[in-house]
């Protein structure tokens, strides 16, 4: 089975290992631990981590739209954005009369801003399996619809992105209008459950951190798949000379589409992931800033490798968080030096450094065996 | 002559104040103009004067204001006008009436509102301010500008006669008259009579229509429908003489809305034309760009911190000043980041966003996270009237001509100097243009600098428009990738059309769709505008595009 | 003209050339073989310093050490290249591209020569065209006519006979000979093709997996070189 | 799920648009017929009324001289080019005009550039595996494997073009000569009805154009083999018939030997000592 | 235990677009503790700022209080300016019982037991407004110009409500325009209020546009011609600090409603300033409100500390209520049991110094009012955070607590049992 190729790669196997090691012993310093315990991980950490694994997730479809595919999509932020609405919307609902203004169906805001009745495209998401699929429908439409125009026409390189980027753009001002029924600039917030589970309790938040874990470890299997497969290579094929593939029988606008379509449902489950564990969607997730941010993770872990994304996805968030806590008004300068170094001293991202310390161990390795 | 302002609607009895005030003005004028000045040295009088204009209520105010008038006193004018910029206080310990001549800071210099003598610095605490309000305000200002009607430049007296429209009463109309003899100026008579035929109108008057007919005036517009409510032969020729203006006003609004249009994208041409350097001809994404603008806006702000009064002057000197201020910092960033990204065009993304990180926080930390105050020098600001309902903003147009200039200087550049072929050749093929015996690291240099001046030189234009504040480059660098990209990468006249037009087609829409709307319609626009031509509004064709 | 003295190179870890000599003498075309990916482009590369050395010396015009000097000085030395591939400026156009050329000359001149028009009258005729829309052999011709923009006093080729009509190869060959005789132009010049390098050329060297193997006048150019060297 | 999710997507949206690919008919004439075709750009005409047809298992040698419209020709078979008027048939089913350039390839016409272009970042030998013929659509391309039988074609072909050694290597590292080795031996795992191949001995020495000319004369009779070259002793030693193009449009066509005496010919492509050689 | 410093979060973003408003708004802080300490401290031990920057980030604001209270364990927080930013906040600080005081004007719509509103509630600044333009200006043609979000939406839409009820303003002579935020190319829609405002009828603008956008707008009327004596614009999202950035020569006349200024003529407010010039060492710096709302509010929980003996927060939620501090204007300020404040409204007009004038004040101080009379939705809720009814929106005419709350304590009582 070519899902199963993966799991003949070394790196993967590493990959997922380190990810489940990480996962429990966190889950097990959280709960074996009391607090005063110098190793014991807080709710705080769990949630932050939580937060990170979603980022990583959604590096690892930038990264494989980006690294394997060329196309640098400055626009993802709003695939990961439209899967956390289908989860705040779910969210929403779930809310039921708890609201302020008590109503039953209604979401705080809609009474508020005196809406009658529900939009049509607030139905079904009172129920979690069809709230679930949006999660993946509707980025997964989004990026069909938009890849299916683009590709067609062959729009490429910067093209390309600055209309991903246009596309974010785009809806961010549509979700900020308060017309268009998402909570407007207030977006989606005060969750109360989710499946029944209590979103204020430190066991559903480390259920999200889990599930979040188990969430990157399986796209990061199926991008790996997808890579390692011939398909993978068509990917790198035609990011290097599309019109030679196509010379060669290959539709690069389908792969390019298939390809998009995935990374814009594995953006929409890292969204519908972190919106419960930050607690708000807003359409500030739609910013075109946001989106280069992603690309920059990337790019800073090391394009092309997939590990690489989620390291520089965790790293960068780490430091941030680190920064802004640490040195308030100075963080930007360090995050910014931070671009800049690595940039220049390590061209192929923090990936390019491992790869290269292992390909030194190999060799010296290597060089001690006849000797 | 005093009416009791009580038995009145406040703005009623507002406007009836205006009117006695401008006579009284009027009287004060033709009494005193003949005479020389006559001394004043019984303080007590003014102190009076003075100490009823420090009353709460605005009524009294209106009435002292008056009584001042009245009093013919030969200080009245600067007590007014005094009053009139909020610089007349008085002092909270001893009573004293000063008029500040200052009032940054805490420490306000003042002089003596009656004796005009220096009093020094006075804390501010110590100081009450005599407030008046827009009601006030407009009256003293009508009154003022009575004044200038008689003795004021051309365009002073051409705006006060405009002011007149609507205003005229029975009092009124008889010296208007009589000023109308007087007045040499053919415009000025023009609005005089326009003033008169409004009056007449309310009167009922059938050839004030024919004077009034084919006006864009709003008041003369507001006569006429409130003629053309009536019935009869005057209410008929109304109705007629409106229909004809509502045409005009179309044609005018027609005529705005394009002038915006072009306004607003020749700002995005300024914004993006920098970007089309670095980015479109060089292949560096550059995020920092919008931190190069706005540098060169802080450069703005910086030479009218060094130049305090002289706002224009600093404007002028803030071009070459912006220029290398940006093109400094640009040659930085490509010494210390881009020079070492040679051949991974994709790395500047990230490099450079995060030199624009640095740069916004270093803005905030050395200068302030607050927007600074850019003032618009005095022959920058207002507006040119074309006609009466339309009028060109002055800021705009110069910002206008600033960019063609702009487009114009870079298209020499880039045409007409080695720089510009080199350039290309380098970013083409950098190790043959080396071995072509292009000095690649200069040229890299050179335009880097370049492309970052522009920005640099567009951050002095939108100073004059917006913001300066670390952010400001941030509200900008979308809108420029996506203008250049629009215009199709490497092409200045498709960041020009594209500039333009994109400019053109959010000020058609927004009327129309709100400003949100239009905003993402044009996005959309450009969306679908790139599956019809994937590489721009002009698109490198042919086989040397595809590789 | 030029000497290159014990060179080697490195791509990354793999040797690619060893210990290779190798003497252009001024006034003369030398002509490199070899089998493909032997090395020669890379050669060539060094002397132009687009790929850098690990050791080794090349001499100029007797006295300058051109390991030391950056690309673009090497060019305004007067040393003309013709790579292989063409590496033409796509988005230029023709004439501009010829204009590129014109930073390199020792007088500062800022005019195309004459003679490369009439040597080439298609780049004349195209010369509003950009040079990536020119077909394969114009393409050759464009980077032959650039580099003697430069009026070089070195001229390295690199297959430049490569997708052009027999008829104007022969006409470049014509050229060749003709600069050497009249300009005492030295030329270094790689190529596959055993009839063009024993027209024009007077000297040869063959190179093997990155060392040079055999050298001598043209005519020493025997059938067992060919075999042992130049056959798969 | 999510995964089960996309490939169901990828089934309903694609797949049945796929065109069945229906073999090319030959029986009725040539395989690749070429009528009135025209191509300008920006009003200079690069192809102008060209008429050509040929037939199945054919080796047709084209030369002409530079710019005569050689490669756009092939551009314009290969579906890169539309031209402005003209017909063009892949024997007498299938209109090439109303295609995109996959669709070509999938009927069965491969092509070798004047530049080589191979995938710089692949290795050798997925260079090759890309090149395969196999199903290419997306589903099956994902799921495809390598069987043994893949591999020693493979194989078989890396020796045939010398890059055994390289075969882990990526492609970009390799020399000019080699990258149009290499390019052959894409069009080699490609086994088309039709082989375009623009000039495919530039910078190959005497010996490896020998065993290149041997290759291409092995192949037609069962392939149909288009070569545009300008080295005359190669073109001669392959050449049945030849076509000389100018400016656009057929100047010549017949043995080689009609060609090279053809006055026209040698003025405008070979010159005087071409004919003396 | 008892030496430990009292530990006092500060949760404004300082960098990313909010900084420039709320930077100050934590110095501001940090100077009341700075004084506060000076004066001794609170319940004889020190207090400690504890600052993080939420980045403008939304979510990040909520990961940051969520750092406050978890791992600072901070035993207050003074925070937030946007909305959104405080909405994210709230469901933290339910969650781990914290405590906010939260110093800017808003839409209201809200009540929560963690959450203390020191800013003003729409009807301690938007009806007094515009009443003054109805009343003192005249005013008959009204535009509502507002950034499109939240707080001018409610706003207007109170507003419009209101107009046509009290005033009885017909429809057309209301326009009503949404901008998006940071909206910088304000020549149509200044255009149109030139239009608009050129029928012969008093014409005023209420402004909430919000932040950046500000700046085009006034230099956009100013080129336009559009003069205060002509077209007022009242706007309650312009204060001092944006002004500073504005080249106030031409706006003079334009109006703000707040609840202080900086030019309000008091010992207490020039105290204030001194202190803030001393703190900052800039003669230029200017104060505004909510940094007024933020001397109140810490003031009052120092008193509610003081009062309560403790910092723990659920004897400092009940001391607080009913504590009075005076406030910047001459006046006092008191908790009222919705967690809104006493503030009195004024209606000041821009000068060319930067400042505002006070031309107007209410009488006497104006009650917060967290659900508006004049929505239909809301008009029957109130808050009331006293014992026994502890409830954030208590609708009086059902008579009982809506929402999640009475769940929560339905819970809490049968896990009690
Ligand atoms: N960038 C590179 N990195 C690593 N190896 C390279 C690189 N470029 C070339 N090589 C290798 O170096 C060797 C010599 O290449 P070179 O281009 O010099 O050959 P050549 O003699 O010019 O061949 P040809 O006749 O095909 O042009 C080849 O084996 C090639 O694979
Ligand atoms: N996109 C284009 N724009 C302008 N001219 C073009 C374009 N494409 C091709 N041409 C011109 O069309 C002519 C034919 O080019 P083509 O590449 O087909 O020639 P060729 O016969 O292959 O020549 P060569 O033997 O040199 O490869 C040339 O003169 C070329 O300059
Ligand atoms: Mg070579
Ligand atoms: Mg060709």
């Amino acid at each position: 089975m070519w899902l199963s190729r993966p799991f003949n790669e070394r790196s993967t196997r590493l990959f997922l290992l380190i990810l489940v090691l990480a996962v429990t012993l966190v889950t097990i310093l959280h709960l074996a631990l009391p607090p005063e315990n110098p190793l014991y991980v807080s709710g705080y950490t769990v949630g932050l981590l939580g937060k990170y694994l979603c980022y990583a997730l959604l590096a690892v479809a930038v990264d494989l739209v980006w690294g394997y595919l060329g196309i640098l999509s400055l626009g993802h932020g709003a695939f990961f954005a439209l899967g956390g609405y289908a989860m705040g919307m779910y969210l929403m609902r779930q809310i039921g009369d708890r609201g302020t203004y008590g109503d039953p169906v209604l979401p705080d805001f809609m009474v508020f801003l005196n809406w009658e009745s529900l939009p049509w495209y607030w139905h079904g998401f009172d129920m979690a399996w069809f709230a679930f699929l949006m999660v993946l429908l509707a980025p997964g439409a989004l990026a069909l619809v938009f890849g299916y125009l683009a590709f067609r026409s062959r729009v490429t390189g910067v093209y390309l992105s600055i209309i991903t980027q246009a596309m974010t753009f785009a809806l961010m001002l549509a979700f900020f209008r308060n017309e268009m029924g998402f909570g407007g600039n207030n977006g989606l917030t005060d969750f109360y459950d989710i499946l029944g589970f209590d979103l204020r309790s430190g066991a559903t938040r480390l259920g999200l951190f889990i599930a979040s874990g188990v969430a990157l470890a399986l796209g990061y299997v199926l991008c790996r798949a997808i890579v390692a497969s011939k398909l993978g290579r068509v990917c790198v094929a035609s990011r290097d000379a599309e019109a030679r593939t196509r010379f060669l029988g290959y539709r690069v606008e389908r792969v390019q589409l298939f390809v998009f379509v995935v990374s814009a449902m594995l953006a929409g489950v890292a969204g519908a992931l972190y919106v419960p564990q930050v607690g708000i969607i807003n359409p500030s997730e739609f910013e075109p800033l946001f989106s280069i941010e992603i690309v920059v993770w990337v790019a800073l872990g090391g394009r092309a490798t997939l590990y690489g994304a989620v390291i520089g996805a965790i790293l960068v968030n780490y430091a941030k968080t680190v920064f802004t806590g640490v040195m308030p008004d100075a963080w930007l300068f360090a995050l910014g030096g931070l671009f800049v170094v690595s940039t220049v001293l390590l061209p192929k991202g923090i990936a390019g450094v491992l790869a290269y310390r292992r390909k030194q161990r190999n060799e010296s390795d290597t060089t001690e065996v006849p000797a | 002559m005093r009416i009791p302002c009580t038995l009145m609607g406040q703005t009623r009895c507002h406007a009836a104040m205006t009117r006695i005030v401008n006579l009284w003005l009027l009287c004060l004028l033709l009494i005193a103009l003949p005479f020389a000045a006559m001394a004043q040295d019984d303080a007590d009088d003014g102190q009076a004067l003075l100490e009823a204009l420090d009353v709460r209520s605005f009524q009294d105010k209106a009435e002292a204001i008056e009584a001042i008038i009245q009093s013919e006193d030969e200080r009245a004018n600067d007590w007014l006008q005094a009053l009139l910029d909020g610089d007349l206080q008085r002092h909270k310990d001893d009573g004293r009436f000063v008029i500040i001549t200052d009032n940054v800071g805490r420490e306000w210099p003042a002089r003596d509102a009656l004796t005009g003598e220096d009093v020094g610095e006075i804390s501010r605490r110590e100081l009450s301010r005599i407030d008046i309000n827009n009601a006030l305000r407009s009256q003293l200002r009508s009154a003022l500008s009575m004044v200038e009607l008689y003795t004021g430049e051309r365009d002073e007296r051409l705006d006060a006669a405009e002011g007149l429209i609507g205003d005229v009463d029975d009092e009124l109309a008889d010296s208007l008259e009589s000023r109308l003899d007087d007045e040499a100026d053919a415009d000025v008579r023009n609005r005089l009579n326009q003033a008169l035929a409004v009056y007449r109108l309310e009167q009922g008057e059938m050839d004030a229509v024919e004077t009034l007919s084919g006006s864009l005036n709003s008041d003369v517009r507001i006569a006429l429908s409130r003629a053309a409510e009536g019935e009869g032969a005057v209410a008929d020729a109304a109705r007629a003489a409106l229909v004809d203006i509502e045409q005009k006003l179309k044609v005018n609004r027609g005529l705005e809305t394009l002038y915006f249009g072009l306004s607003m994208g020749s700002v995005l041409v300024l914004a993006a034309i920098g970007l089309a350097i670095t980015f479109g001809v060089m292949g560096v994404i550059n995020m920092a760009h919008g931190e190069l603008i706005m540098l060169g806006a802080y450069s703005t702000w910086m030479m009218q911190q060094l130049l305090p009064g002289h706002p224009g002057l600093a404007v002028l000197l803030s071009i070459p000043v912006g220029f290398l201020v940006s093109a400094l910092v640009g040659v930085i960033i490509e010494r210390s980041v881009i020079q070492h990204l040679k051949g991974r065009p994709l790395e500047t993304l990230l490099a450079t966003f995060g030199v624009s990180l640095i740069l916004q926080q270093l803005v905030r930390t050395v200068v302030s996270p607050l927007n600074r105050t850019v003032t618009t020098p005095e022959w920058m600001s207002g507006s040119v009237a074309i006609n009466d309902a339309l009028s060109l903003t002055l800021n705009r147009l110069y910002i206008m001509a600033f960019a063609v200039l702009v487009f114009v200087g870079l298209i020499l550049i880039m045409r007409r100097t080695r720089l510009g072929l080199e350039v290309r050749a380098v970013t083409q093929n950098r190790a043959m243009a080396r071995s072509m015996g292009i000095r690649a690291t200069r040229v890299d240099i050179l335009t880097f600098a370049l492309g970052s001046g522009v920005a640099g030189l567009a951050g002095v234009a939108l100073a004059q428009l917006t913001n300066v504040g670390p952010n400001l480059g941030q509200s900008y660098i979308i809108d420029s990738f996506m203008v250049v990209v629009f215009g199709g990468v490497g092409n200045l006249w498709g960041t020009l059309v594209a500039g333009l037009s994109l400019g053109v087609i959010n000020q058609i829409l927004e009327p129309w769709a709100g400003a949100v709307l239009a905003k993402i319609l044009v996005l959309v626009f450009i969306i679908l505008f790139i599956q019809k031509r994937p590489r721009g509004l002009f698109p490198q064709k042919g086989r040397a595009a595809e590789g | 003209m030029l000497k290159v003295d014990k060179l080697n190179h490195y791509y990354g870890e793999s040797h690619t050339l060893w210990d290779l000599d190798l003497d252009v003498p001024q006034g003369e075309c030398t002509c490199v073989m070899g089998r493909n990916g032997v090395g020669k482009t890379t050669l060539l590369k060094c002397v132009m310093g687009e790929e850098s050395t690990r050791s080794g010396r090349i001499l100029f015009a007797d006295d300058v050490e051109l390991t030391r000097k950056r690309i673009e000085e090497r060019s305004r030395l007067g040393i003309g290249y013709v790579p292989q591939g063409r590496q033409i400026f796509p988005l230029l156009t023709v004439e501009e591209n010829l204009r590129t050329g014109l930073a390199a000359r020792a007088d500062g001149k800022q005019k195309i020569p004459e003679r490369i028009h009439e040597l080439f009258p298609v780049l004349h005729d195209m010369r509003h065209r950009r040079g990536g829309d020119l077909s394969g052999g114009q393409q050759q011709q464009l980077a032959i006519g650039r580099a003697l923009v430069i009026e070089p006093r070195l001229l390295i080729l690199d297959e430049p006979g490569e997708g052009i009509q027999p008829n104007i190869v022969a006409q470049i060959g014509e050229v060749i000979r003709t600069l050497i005789r009249e300009d005492g132009l030295s030329v270094l010049l790689v190529e596959q093709k055993l009839p063009f390098a024993r027209k024009y050329a007077d000297r040869f060297m063959i190179m093997d997996r990155g060392r040079h193997v055999a050298k001598g006048g043209i005519d020493e150019l025997s059938d067992d070189l060919i075999t042992r060297y130049l056959t798969v | 799920m999510n995964l089960w999710q996309s490939m169901a997507r990828r089934d309903r949206v694609f797949e049945f648009l796929a065109p069945a690919i229906s073999p090319v008919d030959v029986r009725h004439g040539p395989i690749l017929y070429m009528e009135d075709v025209t191509v300008s750009f920006d009003g200079f005409r690069a192809i102008d009324n060209l008429n050509l047809t040929i037939d199945d298992g054919e080796l047709r040698c084209i030369i002409g001289p530079n710019g005569a419209g050689k490669t756009t020709m092939m551009d314009i078979i290969t579906g890169k080019t539309r031209p402005d008027t003209g017909d063009v048939w892949f024997g007498s089913r299938h209109d090439l005009l109303t295609m995109n350039e996959p669709e070509i390839a999938s009927l069965g016409i491969g092509r070798k550039f004047q530049k080589p272009t191979v995938f710089e970042a692949l290795t050798v030998f997925e260079n090759l595996e890309l090149a395969m013929t196999a199903d290419k659509r997306v589903i099956p391309t994902l799921t495809a494997r390598l069987t043994g039988d893949v591999r020693d074609r493979i194989e078989e072909v890396l020796t045939m073009i010398q890059l055994a050694d390289q075969q882990a290597q990526p492609a970009g590292i390799l020399s000019h000569g080699q990258k149009q080795w290499l390019e052959i031996g894409m069009l080699l795992m490609q086994r088309p009805r039709l082989l375009l191949v623009d000039e495919p001995v530039a910078g190959m020495t005497e010996q490896e154009m020998e065993r290149t000319a041997e290759l291409l004369t092995s192949l037609a009779g069962k392939q149909s083999v288009v070569v545009v070259e300008h080295d005359m002793g190669f073109v001669r030693s392959i050449a049945r018939t030849v076509t000389v193009l100018h400016q656009g449009s057929v100047l010549a066509e017949g043995s080689m030997d009609q060609v090279q005496s053809d006055p026209r010919v040698i003025e405008v492509y070979l010159g005087e000592s071409e004919e003396a050689a | 235990q008892d030496d430990d410093p009292i530990k006092v979060g500060i949760l404004h973003s300082l960098s990313g677009t909010m900084a420039i408003s709320e930077s100050t708004l934590k110095d501001t802080v940090e100077m009341l503790i700075e004084q506060q300490n000076e004066r001794g401290g609170l319940l004889g031990r020190e207090l400690e700022p504890v600052v993080v920057d939420p980045a403008s980030d939304w979510p990040l604001f909520a990961e940051r209080a969520r750092e406050l209270l978890e791992q600072e364990e901070v035993d207050v927080i003074f925070g937030n300016w946007t909305s959104v930013s405080r909405k994210a906040v709230l469901p933290v600080m339910e969650e781990l019982n914290g405590l906010l005081f939260y110093p800017v004007q808003y839409e209201g719509e809200e009540s929560s037991e963690n959450v203390f509103y020191t800013g003003a509630a729409p009807n301690q600044q938007s009806i007094p407004a515009v009443n003054y333009l109805h009343d003192q200006v005249g005013v008959e043609r009204w535009v509502l110009a507002g950034t499109d979000y939240v707080f001018p939406r409610t706003t207007n839409r109170i507003l419009e409500a209101y107009l046509k009820d009290e005033f009885g303003v017909a429809d057309e002579d209301i326009m009503v325009n949404y901008t998006p935020f940071g909206h910088s190319d304000w020549q149509n829609i200044v255009s149109e209020i030139k239009r608009f405002g050129s029928e012969g009828k008093k014409t005023a603008v209420v402004s909430t546009i919000n932040g950046d956008a500000n700046v085009p707008f006034y230099r956009e009327l100013g080129n336009q011609g559009i003069d205060a004596a002509d077209i007022p614009v009242m706007a309650f999202s312009v204060g001092e600090q944006e002004l500073s950035g504005i080249d106030t020569g031409p706006l003079v006349g334009h109006l703000a409603a707040w609840n202080y200024f900086m030019s309000v003529d008091t010992d207490a407010n020039y105290d204030f300033i001194d202190a803030w010039i001393e703190y900052n060492d800039d003669e230029e710096v200017v104060t505004n409100d909510p940094m007024e709302a933020h001397y109140i509010g810490f003031n009052m929980w120092t008193e509610a500390v003081r009062k309560a003996g403790t910092t723990d927060v659920d004897a400092v939620k009940d001391a607080i209520i009913g504590v009075s501090v005076p406030n910047l204007s001459g006046g006092y300020a008191t908790m009222m049991p919705n967690h809104h404040i006493t503030k009195p409204v004024m209606v000041g007009e821009i000068q060319d110094n930067g400042q505002f004038a006070v031309v107007w004040e209410t009488p006497s101080t104006v009650a917060g009012d967290a659900w508006s009379d004049y929505l239909p939705d809301s008009r029957d809720l109130i808050a009331d955070w006293r014992k026994p009814m502890e409830c954030g929106n208590y609708n009086v005419e059902e008579g009982e607590c809506m929402g999640s709350d009475a769940e929560e304590q339905a819970e809490e009582a049968l896990s009690e049992d």
